[in-house]
């Protein structure tokens, strides 16, 4: 298991490989990389990621053991990026290997959606004409629902 | 003990951490105590909907009690991912 | 889109790095990438692929148009292997890109639902004491179920 | 046409592909002649539920028509991914 939330990039190449590799008991890696995304209109110059230290790095543990008692999984990874982030900059990525695909899936997914809503993260979007908080989406909260 | 405050909530009321003297018992307790201080307090927590608590670092709900606790924080629902 | 039918590795990570870049309008990349898993008492010495030349491409093509009509998707990406491979080397790997984390999940659990059951590929597990066709199972069929 | 077989029907057939003259009109009328031909074809043949059948690389029946085909191609369930 690795759980990383850091300000500094991270080499999603090299870490799904890494991750991917070297296993010979498990059939199934899944990852997710979550990316910055450009408003419509193309006025996203930032997108400031704020966190809550010492309880960042205890949530995705206590999520990412919740995954692992869960299903049967051969590893997991998280990393998560905090600060400033550009269009495109990647501020996330999770990672299962399972024997079969449909737990490597399913545990990706469950890993996605409690960090979402339960990980203490907080978007700003910083605008060419302002800035503005990410609000919380209502579904995010609903897919919660499906793991309880 | 400390109490912290991230996001808007931090920039509604100026600053992201300070100790606090309380004798409140539960979280509700220590939130009327803030809003009875400032203006800026009560705009932070006018909507306790809009707000998540975490005692020592975990999330909880705002009947939790505090009284052997070191660090309270609110913030608004989190958008991680 | 990019489908490739190749008898060579890829470089899992420079594929997933590669297709993940780039993007400041797809927020979700996923992907999923299949190992060849050894038996339990460790007896596996290749698994042999074999393909359907001509059929192979066409059907993969096939899949990721479906997966790209049906989803809103920003890309697609299907390598598949096919020849002799050894226990931990990497089959294939399929990736999507789409705004929402939901779309790009479920498009690639869907290529990876269908590429299983509908695209002309057969494994033979050449083992240390004989050599057997891997049977297809009913749970992969009643998985496609799920998108009819 | 051409006729192709892969995995474990190739491998009972014997060939990969042989070309077949033939009047039959439907997979099923092909299937009949081949079953008819030799042991081998017979032990291919005999649980249809078990084959999967392409005409000119598409997924097919064996209730598929043939008369313009190019290629037909019997193979088992697929296991790919």
């Amino acid at each position: 298991m690795k759980i990383a939330v850091q300000s500094e990039p991270f080499d999603f190449g090299a870490e799904a490989a890494g991750f991917a590799s070297g296993h010979d008991d498990q059939g199934a890696v899944v990852t997710f990389t979550g990316i910055v995304r450009n408003t419509a209109d193309g006025t996203l110059k930032q997108m400031r990621i704020e966190h809550y230290p010492g309880m960042t790095e205890k949530a995705l543990a206590a999520i990412a053991e919740q995954a692992l008692s869960r299903w049967s999984l051969g590893d997991v990874l998280v990393i998560h990026r905090f600060g400033d982030l550009a269009p495109g900059e990647m501020i996330m990525m999770v990672a299962t290997a399972a024997r079969h695909r449909k737990n490597a899936f399913e545990a990706a997914e469950f890993l996605m959606d409690y960090l979402k809503s339960r990980a203490p993260f907080w978007k700003k979007e910083i605008l060419s004409n302002g800035a503005e908080w990410v609000a919380a989406k209502e579904e995010d909260e609903n897919s919660l629902k499906r793991w309880q | 003990m400390d109490v912290l405050y991230f996001a808007w909530v931090r920039e509604r009321i100026g600053l992201p951490k300070e100790r606090v003297d309380t004798n409140a018992t539960t979280v509700a307790e220590l939130v009327a105590e803030l809003r009875a201080r400032e203006d800026r307090y009560e705009a932070a927590f006018a909507d306790l909907s809009a707000l998540r608590v975490a005692v020592d670092q975990d999330l909880t709900d705002f009947d939790a009690p505090i009284t052997n606790a070191r660090e309270v924080a609110f913030f608004p629902p989190m958008t991680g991912g």
